[in-house]
């Protein structure tokens, strides 16, 4: 069993409005000097796999369901957690 | 012409549709479930708006997973007409039976109101009941409907006259102001806009009458 | 996980645990010498707090609106259900009722708006009507600072969120900014639907035997003592109140209310009887069903669908986790009332039965944790004549000379009334709402009232909510009958006639005199203004401490109208239409 | 300067309406032993701050605008990058 969070962010050359509106927010609250605010989509789940099956079953359920590679990109970390 | 109006969970803009074919264009129109596998007997395919799955994870992706889809692609493949509007729009792209993707509107939020989009290719099986280069007005109703996609696909698709509508004043941040698009081919178009939401002059506008009734004379002329 | 150990019958009279949840000392002698005449248990407890808190019970309020006129013979349902019942000819009836959302809204502004409009759809949809329209009317502090437009924004885009999703056109609503509501903003929806006579329903458990069916979300520790929350006033110290942040759920919700519809309307003979969980979700809706048909009810609570591990028969019980329903029908459809929900990818749980006492039990584990009459929690609740005091202000305002404004340069008072937040226009907030879904929207947001039309006939709906609550704190009583006669001449204005109202009755503590008196006050206006007009209250809310740092707002209370348009050829709208129209002043 | 990657998710109690319609889109499908799907948001952004300030920085920002405390955790890392 592996606990596996996902991070998916739109590609570089993707306009982020949702950041944009983030990092006015954060100035206008008064807080200077934060920029190249980027928002993302996180998730985290937990899956039954062996050490050879994980990085294959992760990259397919992330091509084929949680990222869009027409506009995203995505990235993941596993921890080991036993049985 | 008979139309199949595709029902996924959390459609709801599903009865505008068979209303704008019903009482609109008075033709048939059938309601089909996201888990049928066939579109045997229908000569038109139409991809509802609404907020299928509540686009909890991106719009229209989960229910480009459905049996259906599989079924709408082979309907696509073989040159018969599928239409998607909004969240239709949205699943064609995730489908990738159009280039490109719907993001989130440049200023964030929904918006709903009528907006000007000019027609800029007449030439379609969509939209030769207009004249080109006029102006008609159709509501838009969407939070994720900013087109985009890449350099290369932009160079394509005006090479190819794809792009069908542009918007007048374009409300979301849509790349060169894109509101619509056709497959290579021409027989799949996806539009945030509404059309099936302009049918009665008692709601506003009517100028959306004209893409159904493209769609029938290409159907009754033999698709091009 | 540790399991907290629940504290005995006899702890909680010592410990006078009991007001923590909301309970008087004399209220919990009445329970337990006159009612049960044996300590209340730990669970027990819990019912009653929630049950008879000012939310629930009314138990404030109920004199008030015993004022208001509340039938004749457009009236199929006064108050009492789900929502009132107004008819409108060709077996036809409209379906309405408002409902406020202000603390959760003040907590989580996204959440909570989305999650009042996802109440007040159930509201609708319970009772066999198809949701058509939904307004809003929303009261926030001046928009001088970061947090207020933090909590504007996010409250219309929950509004905007859930209707958006569901697919219900928001088409009217009303917005207006005072300093008074800085730490309290109110956040009220309205939702209308259409029925067919023959399809109303009733929230009833009745016939032993019969089953008592759970549908829809799982039960989590959301929301628990929400309805007590409340009835209960903000301060800034108070974060200990702040758990109580549900979640809403606009697609399940679309889901249930599709399934609930083709279960009233396709199979009338399987169902007896259906609520929606709102204010203490599972006690109230099945208690109140139980009351309403005289019966008892068993409840096995080990059933119940559950978001959580090692919930305890208190935590299910008054959970307000959102997008649940509560189904009463006959034992022989059980297989084919699981199948229609299974359709919609949704579960409906058989958690227990209709019996012929008035006893209502409550199994977990194998053990009755519960064992009540049905009556203690719904009808046995103290009623409250609250002491009122005028306020001083009153006389103040009536000894004073009126107002006089002085306006030196006309085009410069104008802008600047204009670039008043009350007075602007409000596009950039209700274009964010789908106002056309469905396609029946003849009058979109912007007009003096919203205007559905009703497919297959030629009449329509107008609608609109409306309150002036400067008019009310200066005077409660002909601030009431304004907030009613704003509201009937929206619907004229849009070419209709007033059929009746709904209304969100937003003050402060009842506790405080003063603001006693200016609920009772404009609960007269209201309801001389009624009589007048001939449209009886059909349905409301009432939402009592709106106090932030112990500053009450101004008395609010919202009304909600629809209004008949016998001639979609009646309908009309504000705007001008052509240069040289002649424009006429009308009334004083 | 730091790169700061925040991570925003609901707490444990509250229910999680895109993480639960994610897993079932997982199973649909026909990935077998996903579960405890659950949906978060993140953030990243660039902040100029002093190794001093940081940390209390990104807690204001965090508790301030990109999590509600009532119904969200978060956390986040830091990296240093130079001027
Ligand atoms: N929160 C809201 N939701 C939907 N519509 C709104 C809202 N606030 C205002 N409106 C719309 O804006 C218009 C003006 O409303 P309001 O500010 O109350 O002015 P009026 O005094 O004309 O009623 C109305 O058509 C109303 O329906």
């Amino acid at each position: 069993m592996y606990n596996v969070k996902v991070y998916v962010t739109y590609k570089e050359s993707v306009l982020d409005p949702q950041g944009q509106a983030v990092n006015e927010a954060i100035s206008r609250l008064g807080f200077s000097g934060v920029s190249d605010v980027r928002v993302g989509k996180y998730f985290v789940m937990n899956i039954k796999a062996t050490e050879l099956e994980i990085n294959r079953k992760v990259d397919d359920i992330c091509d084929q369901l949680l990222a869009n590679p027409n506009m995203e990109h995505y990235r993941y970390e596993l921890e080991e957690l036993g049985e | 012409m008979k139309f199949a109006v595709i029902v996924f969970p959390g459609s709801n803009c599903d009865d505008d549709l068979f209303y704008a074919i019903r009482d609109g264009l008075h033709e048939q129109v059938a309601f089909v479930s996201y888990t049928e596998t066939s579109l045997d007997g229908f000569d038109g395919v139409l991809l509802p708006g609404g907020f299928s799955y509540g686009d909890y994870l991106r719009s229209g992706a989960i229910a480009s997973l459905s049996p259906i889809m599989n079924e709408v692609r082979r309907f696509a493949d073989e040159g018969k007409l599928v239409f998607g509007t909004c969240n239709g729009f949205q699943m064609l792209t995730e489908m990738n039976l159009l280039p490109g993707a719907l993001i989130r509107n440049k200023k964030i939020k929904f918006i709903c109101k009528p907006v000007s989009l000019k027609i800029v290719n007449n030439q379609t099986s969509f939209t030769t009941g207009y004249k080109n280069q006029t102006l008609i007005e159709l509501p838009i109703a969407h939070g994720e409907g900013s087109y985009y996609c890449d350099d290369e696909t932009l160079v394509k698709l005006k090479k190819n006259k794809q792009i069908v509508f542009r918007y007048e004043d374009n409300p979301n941040g849509s790349i060169n102001d894109i509101a619509g698009i056709v497959n290579e081919r021409g027989n799949v178009l996806g539009m945030m806009p509404h059309p099936e939401r302009a049918i009665e002059a008692l709601l506003g506008s009517t100028d959306g009458l004209d893409l159904f009734k493209s769609m029938l004379m290409t159907y009754r002329e033999g698709v091009r | 996980m540790v399991m907290m150990q629940e504290p005995t019958a006899q702890e909680i009279e010592e410990t006078k645990l009991y007001q923590e949840w909301g309970l008087t000392d004399s209220e919990y002698r009445l329970i337990k010498n006159d009612i049960l005449k044996r300590q209340p248990n730990y669970t027990e407890s819990g019912l009653f707090s929630v049950m008879w808190s000012e939310h629930c019970s009314y138990k404030n309020s109920r004199p008030v609106l015993s004022r208001f006129p509340n039938s004749g013979p457009q009236v199929l349902q006064g108050p009492g259900e789900g929502a009132g019942v107004i008819d409108i000819g060709d077996g036809k009836a409209v379906v309405f009722k408002a409902e406020s959302h202000n603390h959760p809204s003040a907590v989580e502004p996204y959440e909570g708006a989305a999650t009042g409009v996802g109440g007040i759809i159930r509201d609708i949809f319970s009772m066999g009507a198809t949701p058509i329209a939904l307004l809003d009317s929303l009261r926030f502090g001046e928009l001088d600072n970061e947090h207020t437009k933090y909590l504007m924004s996010e409250i219309v885009a929950g509004i905007g969120g859930y209707g958006n999703c569901i697919g219900i056109p928001t088409i009217g609503g009303e917005t207006s900014f005072d300093p008074c509501y800085e730490g309290n903003p109110l956040v009220n929806a309205m939702c209308v639907g259409l029925i067919d006579h023959k399809n109303i329903q009733k929230g009833q458990a009745k016939g032993n035997g019969n089953l008592v069916i759970y549908v829809g979300a799982k039960t989590g520790r959301d929301g628990i003592h929400g309805a007590t929350f409340a009835s209960d006033e903000f301060a800034d110290d108070k974060e200990t109140q702040r758990s109580a942040v549900q979640v809403g759920d606009p697609f399940m919700e679309k889901l249930l209310m599709d399934a609930c519809l083709e279960l009233i309307l396709d199979h009338p003979d399987w169902l007896v009887g259906i609520q929606d969980m709102g204010a203490a979700g599972l006690v109230s809706s099945t208690a109140e069903m139980a009351f309403k048909a005289g019966s008892g009810m068993v409840l096995d609570l080990d059933k119940v669908p559950q978001r959580e591990t090692n919930m305890s028969a208190y935590e299910m019980m008054l959970s307000e986790s959102q997008e649940r329903m509560v189904l009463c029908i006959k034992p022989k459809f059980e297989t084919e009332v699981t199948d229609l929900f299974k359709k919609y990818d949704l579960e409906a749980v058989n958690i227990g039965y209709v019996t012929e006492s008035t006893d209502y039990i409550l199994i977990h584990e194998g053990k009755i944790v519960a064992n009540l009459p049905v009556d203690s929690l719904t009808s046995d609740v103290p009623v409250y004549h609250k002491e009122q005091k005028e306020p001083a202000r009153i006389n103040q305002f009536k000894n004073q000379d009126d107002f006089i404004p002085e306006i030196k340069n006309v085009k410069e008072t104008w802008l600047a009334l204009l670039r008043q937040p009350t007075i602007a226009s409000k596009a950039s907030l209700y274009e964010t709402y789908d106002s056309q879904v469905k396609v029946n929207t003849v009058v979109k947001p912007g007009s003096d009232a919203g205007v559905i039309r009703i497919r297959e006939t030629n009449k329509a709906l107008a609608m609109t909510t409306d309150c002036n609550a400067r008019y009310i704190y200066l005077n409660p009583k002909i601030g009431g009958q304004i907030a009613v006669s704003e509201a009937a001449r929206n619907i004229v204005a849009s070419g209709g006639r007033p059929l009746a109202i709904t209304d969100c009755l937003n003050y402060g503590r009842p506790e405080n005199p003063e603001i006693f008196w200016e609920f009772d006050q404009s609960a007269i206006g209201i309801s001389e203004a009624c009589e007048l007009f001939n449209t009886p209250v059909i349905s409301g809310n009432v939402s009592l401490y709106n106090e932030f740092n112990e500053q009450a707002i101004y008395p609010t209370p919202m009304i909600g109208m629809v209004g008949l348009i016998n001639d979609v050829k009646h309908i009309t709208t504000q705007d001008f239409k052509h240069p040289n129209d002649l424009l006429y002043l009308i009334g004083t």
